[in-house]
Order: C-alpha cells, then sequence, then structure tokens
C-alpha cells in the first residue's frame, strides 16, 4: 500500500509550518537539514502515518551537494515508503542525526559517514563504520582517488628497510621521484583504453 | 542511548575486556566484538565491523545493471538468489520492467527453497555455538547438500547461482526438476520432525535458549529489525505479505510469530517457517503456469549488457531475505551504469541491539545470541 | 514427568537410528551419503559452470571466436584479454592471436557465455584447478583454452545439440542466399573489361 | 619464492629404487612425510563465501576426513594448514599475516577461492587486497568462486603430494636461522603500509588488465550528476491480482 507524497507533504505543513519542503519526483526534500529531526518525529507520531520503522538510510554523492536520502515505513499500518532527503555541501556536510528518533539509523549513518564524509551531528558513536580511524578520504565519493597497489610509496619504502627487507632499486627511484613531485600513488586511466 | 556509545572505562578492577574475532570459530566469519565482563557477567559490548567490508557498492557503481547481477549473489552467500531477487526487482521497478508470470512462479519457488537452506543451515551453526558440536549440522547440510545439488542442476552453481535477470529468470525448469523440487519438499517434513524431535524440547536446548537475549517489539521495531528476529519478538511484518510482492499474494501461509523474543523463539520461528516455505512451495509446485520466462522487452539487455540505460531516477526495491528486509537503493542517471547502488543490509542493521540484548547475560551466551540473529558477514560488511 | 536423561537417549536414538539406516537406504534417501571423491565421483550436471573455454570445429585453427571482444567488454571482473590476428595486408583477420583467461580473477558467472554471439565461449565442467605460482600461474592462453566441439558435446549434450542445429541453420541459410543470388564480385569481374 | 622452494631433488621413480635398496634417508622421508601428509590439520579459519565450501567439505557429503585433515583447529599453534577461504581485505591482512606467523612449523598455505588469490571479482575495491601471496608464501592455489568441495579435496591432494617431495635433510624448518615470519603490514592513511612485501611477491611485468583498464576499473568520469526535477516518473508496475 503507497502513501501518496502530497499527502504526507500537506499533513507536514499545516502542523510544522516552519518547514520548507519541496516534491522531489516520489520523495520530500526538506529544504533545511536542521528541520530534519522534528519533522521524523512527526510522521512517526503522527496518527495518521505512524511511520515507525525507518528502512534505509544512505548518502549519495551528487557532484555539487551531498544529500542524505531515508526511506521510511509503517509497520503499524503495513504501509510506505515515505522518501525523505536532505541536501548538503560538501564543504559544509553537516546532518541532524536521526538516532534519537529512530535507533535504526545508529549504524548506517555511520556507513553513510564513513562513505560519504556526511557528520551526522548528535551521533552517538561518530566513527566510521567499516574503515578504520586513520583512514583518510571518503571512498564512494566520485571525486575519491583510490591508491595504485602496485606502486610503492615512500612511506612504504621507509617501512621496509627499517625491518631489513630489500627493495629494488627501480622501485625505490619510483617512490622517491613521487615524493618529490608531492604526489600519491594514484590509480589513473590507462593510456590506451580499451573501448 | 548513551549506553551503547563507549565503554564505560570503570573504575572497578574486576572488569575484564575481552576480545572476539576477527578470527573466531564461532562469529560466523570475521565478525568482531570486545566484551567488558564482570565476572562472567556481560556489561558492555560493541562490534567492529569491516573485516570484510569488500566495497560492493564501490565495485557495482563502475559495473553495468546486468554485470552486477553475479555480485548480489556474494553479498549474502548463504542464499544468493533471495539477494537476486531483490535487485532483479529492483531494477524491474526503476525501468518499469514486467516479469511473466511462469518467471514469477519460478523465481517463487527458487527464493523459498533458499530460504529453507538458509535457516536450516542457521540452525545448525546455532546448534554448533551451543555446544551441540557438529552432530546437528551435519544433518543440517546433509538436506542442504540436496537441495544445493538441485540449485546445481537449475542455476549452473552450487552458491553463487546468478540465476535471475531483469525481466525473468536464465533458465526454464524442466518437469524433471520439478519432480525433483517435489521430491525434496515432500520428504523434507520427515526429516524436520526428526531435527525436532532431537531438539525442541531438548531440556538443555530449552535451558540455555529460554528467556536469554529477549528483545521486546517495541525495541525491535524502534531499531530497524526485520525478518524472523522481528516475528519471534512478536510483530507481525512479513515483506512477501505487506507488499505482496512478485506472486506471493496468491499463496496461503501464516506468518509465525513468537512471544517473548528469545533465542528459543527465534530458533523455533526458523523451523515453522520452513514448515510455511515448504507450503508455499507445495502451491507453487501445483499452479506453476507454462508460458514465457523472459520480457520479451528485455531480451536484448541480456545479448548487450551494455545497452540496457535505465531512464533517470531512482527505486528502492524490497524483498524478505531469511534474514530480515533486504532492500536496494539504486540510482540511475541514463547511463548504462548506476550513478548510486545501496544495499540496505538485514544482517548489519539486526545487530545494532546485540549489546542491549547481551547486557546481563553470561558470556557463553552471547555467543548464541549472536548465533540465533544469524548474520552473515559478507552481508553485515559488504 | 521428566526422566533425567531423556533428552541425552532420544539424541542417541536419532544418532542410532541414522546409523543403522543408513546401510540399508539408498544413497539420497538417508543412506551412505560420502562420495569417496577421487575414486567415484558425482554424477556431472549438465548446467555446472565452472570456468569458461575456447570451443574450436574439428581442427584447432578453425576457432569459432571472431575475436570482436564482446565478452572482453562485459566480463564483469574483466579477466579475459582478446588480441585479433592481423592477416599478411594488416586487415584484421577475424581471429584470436591471443586469448587468454585469468582464472585468478575468474568469478565464474557464465556472462562471456550468455554474452557471446559466435558460440565459441563456454563453461567448462574440470575444477581441478591447481598451481603454485599464484596468478601468473593461473593464466590460460589459447592453447589450454580451445577445446574440441566433440569435448563439448560430452559435456554438455543438449546444449551443444542445439547450438549444432542451430549453427547448421543458419549456414545452410547461407548457402542458400548465396546461390539464389549470384555473387557480386563474379558480376563486377564480367563487367570489368567491357 | 625462496621460502617454499623445498621440494625434493629425488624423484618418485627414483625414490622407490633407492628404497628398495634400503636407501635409510629415502625410506624415513617417505614414512616422515607419509605420517604429516595424512594429519594435516588444517585451522578453522573461514573469511568469506569460500568458507561456507569448507564446511561443506567437512559434512557428511565429501568427508574431508577421509583425507586425515577433519580436525579444524580454531587456535593458530595446533595447526599445519591455513585454508585461506575467502576475501582479505586491507582491515584483515594484518590479522592474517600475525596468524600465519603464530602457526608452527612446518606450516602450509592453500589459498581457496579467486579472492584470496588475487583479489577475483573485487579486484578494484578500495579495502580489497589483491591477494594474500603479496605478504605471505602461498603453496597451493585454488582458483574458482567458490570452487567445488571436491576441489579443495584436489587442493588438499596437491598438497600432500608437494609434502611428500620433502625430504627431512633439506627442510628448511630444522635449519637455523630460519625465516619463516613476515612483518606484519600496517594501516595506512590510503590502504596498507607497506602495499606488498618485496621479498615475497613483486609485481608481474606484463599485465594487460592493467594496461587496458588502469589500477581500478571506473567508469568514464561522470560530469553530470542526474536531475530527478526534469526526470520522468517509470511507469509503476500494477501489483499482480491474486488468483
Amino acid at each position: 500500500m503507497n502513501i501518496s507524497v502530497e499527502e504526507v507533504k500537506k499533513e507536514i505543513e499545516t502542523h510544522l509550518p516552519n518547514v520548507k519542503l519541496r516534491l522531489v519526483r516520489d520523495s520530500i526534500l526538506i529544504e533545511n537539514p536542521e528541520d530534519l529531526p522534528q519533522v521524523a518525529l512527526f510522521l512517526k507520531e503522527s496518527p495518521r502515518f505512524l511511520l515507525d520503522y525507518l528502512s534505509s538510510v544512505t548518502g549519495a554523492d551528487y557532484l555539487t551537494f551531498l544529500e542524505s536520502v531515508y526511506h521510511l515505513y509503517s509497520m503499524a499500518q503495513k504501509r510506505g515508503p515515505v522518501t525523505l532527503r536532505v541536501r548538503v555541501t560538501k564543504n559544509n556536510a553537516k546532518v541532524p542525526s536521526l538516532v534519537p528518533v529512530y535507533r535504526s539509523a545508529e549504524l548506517q549513518e555511520r556507513e553513510a559517514y564513513d562513505t560519504f564524509g556526511i557528520i551526522y551531528e548528535g551521533h552517538p558513536d561518530p566513527r566510521r563504520l567499516f574503515m578504520w580511524e586513520e583512514f583518510q578520504g571518503y571512498p564512494l565519493r566520485k571525486d575519491y582517488a583510490q591508491e595504485d597497489t602496485e606502486v610503492l610509496e615512500i612511506a612504504d619504502i621507509a617501512w621496509l628497510e627499517t625491518r631489513g627487507i630489500e627493495v629494488p632499486v627501480e622501485m625505490k627511484e619510483k617512490a622517491k621521484t613521487l615524493h618529490a613531485a608531492g604526489q600519491r600513488a594514484v590509480a589513473q586511466k590507462p593510456e590506451k583504453p580499451r573501448p | 542511548m548513551t549506553n551503547i556509545v563507549e565503554i564505560k572505562n570503570t573504575d572497578l578492577a574486576q572488569t575484564l575486556e575481552i576480545n572476539f574475532g576477527p578470527q573466531h570459530p564461532s562469529t560466523h566469519g570475521v565478525f568482531r566484538m570486545t566484551v567488558q565482563l564482570e565476572g562472567e557477567k556481560i556489561c558492555g559490548l560493541r562490534p567492529i565491523f569491516g573485516y570484510l567490508h569488500r566495497n560492493h557498492e564501490q565495485i557495482a557503481e563502475n559495473l553495468p545493471y546486468a554485470a552486477i547481477m553475479p555480485y548480489t549473489d556474494r553479498l549474502d552467500y548463504v542464499n544468493a538468489l533471495s539477494n537476486n531477487f531483490g535487485y532483479a526487482l529492483t531494477i524491474e521497478k526503476l525501468a518499469g520492467i514486467e516479469v511473466p508470470e511462469r518467471a514469477e512462479y519460478i523465481r517463487v519457488i527458487m527464493a523459498e527453497l533458499a530460504r529453507v537452506v538458509n535457516h536450516i543451515a542457521v540452525i545448525g551453526f546455532m546448534l554448533n555455538d551451543l555446544g551441540a558440536f557438529f552432530t546437528p549440522l551435519l544433518y543440517a547440510f546433509r538436506e542442504r547438500e540436496r537441495i544445493l545439488n538441485l540449485f546445481e542442476e537449475i542455476t549452473g552453481s552450487r552458491l553463487m547461482n546468478n540465476y535471475f535477470r531483469v525481466g525473468g529468470v536464465k533458465r526454464d525448469l524442466t518437469g524433471e526438476n520439478l519432480a525433483g523440487i517435489q521430491k525434496i519438499v515432500s520428504r523434507f517434513p520427515a526429516f524436520l520432525e526428526e531435527f525436532e524431535a532431537l531438539l525442541t524440547k531438548n531440556e538443555i536446548l530449552c535451558m540455555r535458549c529460554q528467556n536469554i537475549g529477549v528483545l521486546s517489539a517495541k525495541t525491535a521495531t524502534n531499531a530497524g529489525i526485520t525478518g524472523p528476529v522481528l516475528r519471534a519478538s512478536g510483530v507481525n511484518y512479513d515483506i512477501r505479505k505487506v507488499d505482496g510482492y512478485s506472486v506471493y499474494n496468491r499463496f496461503d501461509f501464516k506468518i509465525p510469530l513468537g512471544e517473548k523474543g528469545d533465542v528459543y523463539d527465534r530458533f523455533y520461528v526458523r523451523i515453522l517457517e520452513i514448515r510455511e516455505s515448504l507450503k508455499i512451495l507445495d502451491q507453487a509446485l501445483s499452479t506453476i503456469p507454462p508460458g514465457e520466462i523472459m520480457n520479451k522487452k528485455s531480451l536484448p539487455m541480456l545479448k548487450m549488457p551494455r545497452n540496457f540505460k535505465p531512464p533517470v531516477g531512482e527505486a528502492y526495491g524490497r524483498v524478505e531475505s531469511p534474514k530480515g528486509e533486504l532492500g536496494f537503493y539504486v540510482v540511475s542517471d541514463g547511463t548504462p551504469q548506476p550513478w548510486r547502488y545501496h544495499v540496505r543490509a538485514p544482517s548489519l542493521i539486526n545487530l545494532t541491539v546485540l549489546e542491549e540484548m547481551c547486557l546481563g547475560q553470561k558470556i557463553a551466551d552471547a555467543i548464541i545470541i549472536l548465533g540465533s540473529i544469524d548474520i552473515v558477514l559478507g552481508e553485515t560488511d559488504r | 514427568m521428566t526422566i533425567f536423561g531423556w533428552g541425552v537417549f532420544k539424541g542417541m536414538m536419532v544418532t542410532l537410528k541414522n546409523f543403522l539406516t543408513s546401510y540399508f537406504r539408498k544413497p539420497d534417501e538417508g543412506g551412505i551419503f560420502t562420495v569417496q571423491y577421487p575414486e567415484e565421483r558425482e554424477k556431472e550436471l549438465e548446467n555446472f559452470r565452472n570456468f569458461p573455454f575456447l570451443v574450436y570445429d574439428g581442427t584447432p585453427e578453425k576457432i569459432r571466436c571472431v575475436a570482436c571482444g564482446i565478452c572482453e567488454r562485459e566480463c564483469p571482473p574483466k579477466c579475459i584479454h582478446i588480441e585479433m590476428e592481423l592477416d599478411g595486408t594488416g586487415k584484421p583477420a577475424r581471429k584470436p592471436a591471443v586469448f587468454d583467461i585469468d582464472y585468478s580473477l575468474c568469478m565464474n558467472c557464465g556472462m562471456c557465455e550468455e554474452v557471446c554471439p559466435f558460440d565459441s565461449v563456454f563453461m567448462d565442467h574440470a575444477f581441478e584447478v591447481t598451481s603454485e605460482t599464484g596468478s601468473e600461474g593461473l593464466v590460460r592462453h589459447k592453447e589450454a583454452l580451445l577445446k574440441s566441439n566433440e569435448y563439448f558435446q560430452k559435456i554438455r549434450p543438449a546444449l551443444a545439440s542445439t547450438i549444432d542445429q542451430k549453427r547448421k541453420a543458419a549456414e545452410e541459410k547461407k548457402k542458400a542466399t548465396v546461390q539464389a543470388t549470384p555473387p557480386p564480385a563474379a558480376g563486377a569481374q564480367a563487367q570489368g573489361p567491357q | 619464492m625462496a621460502f617454499t622452494k623445498n621440494t625434493s631433488s629425488v624423484d618418485e621413480s627414483l625414490r622407490t629404487e633407492l628404497a628398495k635398496k634400503g636407501v635409510l634417508w629415502t625410506s624415513l622421508d617417505f614414512l616422515y612425510n607419509w605420517g604429516r601428509r595424512s594429519s594435516i590439520w588444517p585451522m578453522q579459519f573461514g573469511l568469506a563465501c569460500c568458507a561456507f565450501e569448507m564446511i561443506a567439505a567437512a559434512c557428511a557429503r565429501y568427508d574431508i576426513a577421509r583425507f586425515g585433515a577433519e580436525l579444524f583447529r580454531a587456535s593458530p599453534r595446533q595447526a599445519d594448514l591455513m585454508i585461506i577461504s575467502g576475501t582479505v581485505t586491507k582491515k584483515m591482512a594484518p590479522q592474517v599475516v600475525r596468524l600465519y606467523n603464530q602457526m608452527p612449523e612446518p606450516k602450509y598455505v592453500l589459498t581457496m577461492g579467486a579472492c584470496a588469490i588475487s583479489g577475483g571479482p573485487f579486484v578494484d575495491g578500495y579495502n580489497v587486497l589483491r591477494g594474500i601471496e603479496r605478504y605471505i608464501p602461498v603453496d597451493v592455489h585454488l582458483p574458482g568462486c567458490p570452487p567445488r568441495p571436491e576441489a579443495l579435496l584436489h587442493g588438499l591432494m596437491e598438497l600432500q603430494k608437494k609434502i611428500a617431495s620433502q625430504e627431512i635433510l633439506k627442510a628448511e624448518w630444522y635449519k637455523k636461522g630460519l625465516k619463516r615470519e613476515f612483518p606484519i603490514p600496517e594501516l595506512g592513511p590510503n590502504g596498507l603500509i607497506p602495499k606488498f612485501n618485496p621479498e615475497v611477491w613483486q609485481p608481474a611485468k606484463k599485465n594487460p588488465r592493467r594496461e587496458h583498464y588502469g589500477q581500478t576499473i571506473l567508469v568514464g568520469k561522470k560530469l553530470k550528476a542526474p536531475d530527478f526535477e526534469l526526470a520522468v516518473t517509470a511507469k509503476p508496475i500494477a501489483p499482480r491480482a491474486a488468483a
């Protein structure tokens, strides 16, 4: 059973007049991310919709902005989904956390932070979910530069040499030239790509 | 909310911190958790993820739509067919492709067989964790092998089936295959009886499992728990009934519900679910219609996967996988590769409440609570 | 009333029953289930797929593959490497000079088999592949991949016969069209001197 | 790879001949190796999908016990063989190397499945290690995704053959100064440090995949994000009516 988006939008607007909403296809875009928790709380507790179950939280990179997408369902009324989305800029990617409203957001928000770098403010455990803490960069953003695993870098050479492991000369030299140029060994497009 | 955050660095000299995994025989793969103990009692637990994070989403965003199908097999590798189902359903939603009736029936049959395989394996592993070392697992795997043999005959592979296609299925079921499935379905209850005689009312099992790891219905709903774990807590929510996707609304089946939401209920709900699945299989096998197995429109896509470009848009599709709600969120930008591809993994989200279930229990119970949640690391970490 | 140890006794009974009856039943009905692997094997199922191989008709020179590169492009982990053979004048000869499959990357998905328009790549049944030298030792070159149509007939009879019929029909159709319309080259030659 | 090259120079026929003539060492070798190869204790160490086929190989149908290898040990200190069954991620690699270091001599490694050999289907991932052979020497590679349980048994038999061809006198694990512990890589800002151990593994000179697709496969730089406001909604599929 589907819930009509217009209906939800109208209901939110009558009860929460300060919240600015916009319809983006079948979803509701909340213009100001700060409004997200109150909208979610309203939808969760409004007797008409009772969207008590947050199914999925995920991020997405649209080059100019980042997006956080929420899919809400109602377990009590067996209806859904209602899609909410908020948009933030890459420099200031801060979205209020939904964990106080729905606990199911806990691990998924950590995942979105890990892969897209969206900071969920008020999250009780704001760490990376999959990668280790020292990992730099957000790998699912479209501009993430992945390392080239076949070219050693200066840090690798130093690590190996302190442990007394011989490194072939050409690898050493390559690492040095990379270091001198101030570059990382990054996976690049091939010289003669296949069609 | 705060108790899940930081393990309290208590001043009590009695607290002991134990690390489980990632190499541990009973963490079902490379799951890792650090447990804080007071004597034998758990006072804190923190799961650590990512030891099998193999970048499913990144790889899929660089592949054509058809080539993602074999990767979905490797999400939840115990029942690859449910993952295939979810992905196919989402892309069909995205591109507006309809599926012929016979293909729908075949999908249901295969997905239900996969559910049986999954539940039987999970029960075996859970009993392994309980200390019934290997014997129940051997019986469970004996039955599993028979179904896997069938999978091999039909789909070509034992585990990584890669059987569903957008708009249908890869290969038709022959009469021989159907007879084989019917044989397994008709023989399975006898095995279940034997299995249950061995287990269900066993005193040791009851003592170890009852009132352990209780999860209340309210917490379960709020934490987004789905699947047998949710139903064991007494919440009647099964996507096969709620959404009625594919042809599930044509079959008559019940949703087994637990009462307390403890480990025993989860174990028993799974056994009952196998029986319901067998019921669905029986009905599907007797009513499967003849006809096409592939939508004509998507046939060219099979030969040239690169030419399949769904219109710009997004879709969220979900199925009831044996672990819970398996959701796929796909954004298309009109090119052969998806712009964004996300998997809502039930095994990951079901772990949200692991600490809450374990607090106050004994250390040995943490293992069976984890076993009863039924995680597969390929899906948890992706 | 519960008897002390009743559960243990019942468990033992199930084990004993399975142990005894396994000697009298058929393997797939609860009998001895083990396949004594190197000596006896499970029945080979036709649809089983493992690694891809190339089919040739008759002699290894008459290879079906025309090096179109579709499988190379569609292979999800990109484990196929094809190079077109060039004839004397430098034109493509519609034949692969190099056809390598890296078994250490192959994920047995069967995509190459599905997309091949020339019925050239199929999935093999052989699974006993090991190597001591890792990725280098597991790259299979054209010579090792080429297998005869008879071998294909042997491992996958139903599929092979349908494909043979299809190819035969296509060939006959081609012949028929060639006979119906005289080859344009001949016509051009006849007109040439005038 | 200097680490695994301790195979015998005496071939099979010569050995039987020598044994007939009563040459002590060859017969002793045979006995010694027979004992070792018939009771390989693998480590209970499942990483990913292939672990399920490993379990299936241990169960009734394939019964790895027929090869004396049913005793899966949870502790690396009691194991002879490490079956690396599944994808080794960068986060997991330090643990795998550590477990290898903890195993007692003589120790063997069998990589099961494409992922453990070279990264397999997940080779392009940012967190996927492209083959455990970058850090530790591997004795038998077993491709497939996943290999059948029979294939695992076949790999085990290959390993048994290898064990049978080793000699006591040349065995490295009785020599002094044996270095069979490998430094454990560390987690760095972009991946593992070092990226590989050049003593154990070095990149191949020719790698057509790398030449054609680069280090990782990326779709052409997508510069235009999809615009939902302009998008046309796909026609929703009507749910099927109940029969």
